[in-house]
């Protein structure tokens, strides 16, 4: 039987104790976003090594030898997974599974998923920064980046609900 | 009694504890005052103008020279290889933008002892390193190395070495601040530094 | 003082394992708090589970509140924490385009991948669309670089903004943040969806 | 008593920070937040004043000697105690001059002494610290510079 999730005062806690450390030991906040561009630059740097070189974007990440997955955020988001598999274990909610509104079918579910990530990724790397990198991170060192940032991702996700409730409800 | 109303009451606490606090997002000293004090009160702190205008002719490459006049009196004339932090804008910069590498010397100067003094007591509270002060700054340099003639009767080998290095000091001084402005200018941009950005972020 | 990393130079091997560990905390912290599941996630909008607002304030609260005491304690050197450079085009369209892709995929990309790990199939769909936008966005670059950094403010606080003590600001928003919490558990027994609640 | 209960936790954590805040306050070893705003009043020499100046500085002045310098005191009610710069911060002499109620004035035949003294003291949160000069011109530059406009350097 699977267990029920933590109070979400108590989760809050301890993820703000989490950017607290993070902050403490590195100097930094944390970030989700930053990790997949890297595992993107460094896959794109393996099948065409010369466009790399000559993208304005690419080549800075691959300046002086440097390697793309040898990355603070890369490792960061490996971190990520390995703890939320030791949560999911721990709490018995490891499982595969299509999670989705009955009213809608699975099809339907992976298109918009892969959707969102697109739009996610992208509007994360314009923002420099996701709700995690950009907008908490953000948020517990006063910055107004975040704060911006924090107010134009849910008030967009508010005013978009609407069209999608579907999907959801 | 849930535990949402719990917690708020405690942010609530937290926060107001928070808002009674001389809390500043600024720079403050780090060091520890005794370690500071001793380090401050040392005599091994000052360099004495003949010892910085031994390095500027030998064009000394492991020390820093930093001005703390203002923007136009380093304009008129400095002395050569400076960076010019004017003193009243030493706390709203980055300190490792101007304070070089980490084996350089740094020596602080200004118009007499007072500006480079109390800079070298900030930086050094810091936290950042071999730090130090000419003494006399500016004043002293003149009376001793811009004015400096010889007035005896026989010259000793040291003396003769003081007395030739103050000379290649005063002729270098000169030469470099008669430099035409725009030329001046130029030189002085090349020395501008970026500040050093922090690493974070999702970038 | 803090920052550690200010104190000593890591090396490469232990600055990345320090960036693992963070990460398995970071991760751990949202699968308990149940950011693992998309319905979960997405029923923030529809006020039938308030979670994420709960859980994302109270993070950057504590870890706001926590930081200041370090700070004042003489422990941590807030100088030297890196603050978010402002851009202001590219936060707010880039965050209108976060929240329509939050809203369409259910995840937003830590979330993510703490669900991927624990087996949910469209979180991996999820993690797979948004190689894809990471590699539109490289490739588009030149397009848009003048949009990405145009209106450059460069790392500005808020309480500065305003004219007021970080102190003070940290209080105004837990006040904020605690008439949100009142309203986001009024709002779940309002928009109350037991069938959705009980089954994620 | 069951409010006390039920508030057993948070009394618990906020009885702790308060504790600790309050040791740090009281606590007079150590520097002061915001470097910037206590060196304010160096910025434009205010702190700097030559003898004639002594009266402006408020009745109950604390004089500190840090080596010998014959400049005489005329006002005999001023407390006068004589500090080796070096021991400045040893347990009694800080909490002289952090306790003392009015200006403290720093006396030293070295005007880089007084200003190291000067900025550590400030920086420890002491206001109200200033430095005695018979020289009160020190900063201001006094020769002039020459330019020499026909050796020109070869560039």
């Amino acid at each position: 039987m699977k267990k029920k999730y933590m109070n979400p005062y108590l989760a809050g806690t301890m993820l703000g104790i989490v950017l607290l450390l993070a902050m403490f030991v590195a100097g930094r906040g944390l970030g989700a976003s930053g990790g997949l561009k890297y595992c993107v630059v460094s896959i794109v740097g393996a099948v065409d090594r010369p466009h790399t070189e000559n993208s304005v974007y690419y080549s800075k990440y691959f300046e002086g030898g440097k390697k793309p997955l040898k990355n603070w955020l890369s490792f960061e988001i490996l971190g990520v997974v390995v703890g939320a598999f030791i949560s999911g274990a721990l709490s018995k909610r490891l499982k595969f599974k299509i999670e989705k509104s009955p009213k809608i079918s699975s099809t339907r579910r992976l298109i918009f998923a892969f959707l969102g990530g697109v739009f996610f990724i992208y509007g994360a790397q314009l923002a420099r920064g996701c709700t995690s990198g950009a907008a908490l991170s953000g948020m517990a060192v006063l910055s107004v980046a975040g704060f911006v940032t924090m107010i134009a991702i849910f008030g967009s996700a508010y005013l978009f609900a609407w069209f999608f409730r579907k999907n959801w409800i | 009694m849930n535990i949402r109303e719990k917690f708020s009451v405690l942010l609530l606490i937290l926060g107001i504890i928070l808002a009674l606090l001389p809390l500043s997002a600024s720079r403050s000293f780090v060091v520890k005052p005794h370690k500071l004090l001793s380090e401050v009160t040392s005599p091994d702190t000052y360099f004495t103008v003949d010892q910085v205008a031994r390095f500027v002719v030998m064009d000394d490459s492991s020390i820093q020279l930093i001005d703390l006049r203002s923007a136009q009196e380093f304009k008129s004339f400095n002395i050569p290889g400076s960076v010019n932090v004017p003193y009243n804008e030493l706390l709203d910069k980055d300190p490792s933008t101007f304070l070089g590498l980490a084996k350089m010397k740094n020596i602080f100067y200004s118009n007499g002892d007072f500006d480079s003094n109390f800079a070298v007591v900030i930086v050094q509270g810091l936290g950042y390193k071999n730090n130090y002060v000419m003494k006399g700054g500016l004043n002293e340099w003149f009376s001793t190395i811009m004015n400096s003639e010889f007035t005896g009767e026989k010259i000793s080998a040291r003396e003769n070495a003081l007395f030739e290095t103050r000379i290649r000091a005063k002729k270098l001084f000169t030469k470099i601040n008669s430099l035409p402005d725009s030329l001046k200018v130029r030189m002085l941009k090349s020395r501008h530094f970026d500040p050093k950005k922090l690493d974070g972020g999702c970038e | 003082m803090g920052p550690v990393s200010s104190l000593f130079t890591f090396p490469e091997w232990l600055d990345l394992l320090i960036a693992f560990l963070i990460g398995t905390g970071f991760g751990f912290s949202l699968e308990q708090a149940g950011f693992s599941s998309s319905r979960k996630l997405a029923g923030m909008f529809y006020g039938y589970d308030t979670t994420v607002i709960k859980v994302f304030f109270t993070a950057a609260i504590i870890a706001l509140i926590g930081s200041q005491l370090l700070s004042f304690f003489g422990l941590l050197d807030l100088t030297k924490v890196f603050v978010n450079e402002y851009y202001v085009a590219a936060s707010i369209i880039g965050g209108v385009i976060m929240g329509a892709g939050f809203i369409m995929g259910g995840y937003c990309p830590g979330t993510g991948l703490s669900a991927m790990s624990i087996g949910k199939i469209d979180a991996i769909v999820f993690f797979l669309g948004g190689l894809t936008g990471a590699f539109l966005f490289a490739e588009t670059y030149p397009l848009i670089q003048d949009l990405a950094n145009r209106s450059y403010r460069g790392p500005v606080k808020i309480n500065e903004v305003m004219g007021i003590s970080p102190g003070l600001f940290t209080l105004l928003l837990i006040i904020a943040a605690i008439i949100m919490f009142w309203f986001a558990e009024a709002a779940e027994k309002r928009f109350a969806r037991p069938d959705i609640t009980e089954e994620i | 008593m069951i409010l006390i209960n039920k508030y057993k936790v948070i009394i618990a954590i906020s009885g702790v920070i308060i504790i600790l805040v309050c040791i740090r306050s009281f606590n007079i070893d150590h520097f002061k937040n915001n470097a910037k705003s206590l060196a304010g009043p160096s910025f434009n020499h205010s702190i700097i004043i030559s003898e004639k100046q002594i009266g402006i500085i408020g009745k109950n002045i604390l004089f500190v000697y840090l080596d010998k310098v014959d400049i005489p005191i005329k006002d005999l009610h001023n407390e006068v105690i004589t500090i080796k710069p070096d021991s400045i911060l040893n347990k009694e002499n800080l909490r002289k001059i952090i306790k003392h109620k009015g200006s403290v004035l720093i006396i030293s035949s070295d005007p880089a002494v007084s200003a190291r003294i000067w900025m550590i003291l400030s920086q420890m949160g002491r206001h109200d610290v200033f430095i005695l000069t018979d020289h009160p011109d020190n900063e201001v530059f006094k020769n002039k510079f020459r330019p020499d406009t026909l050796n020109r350097l070869e560039l």
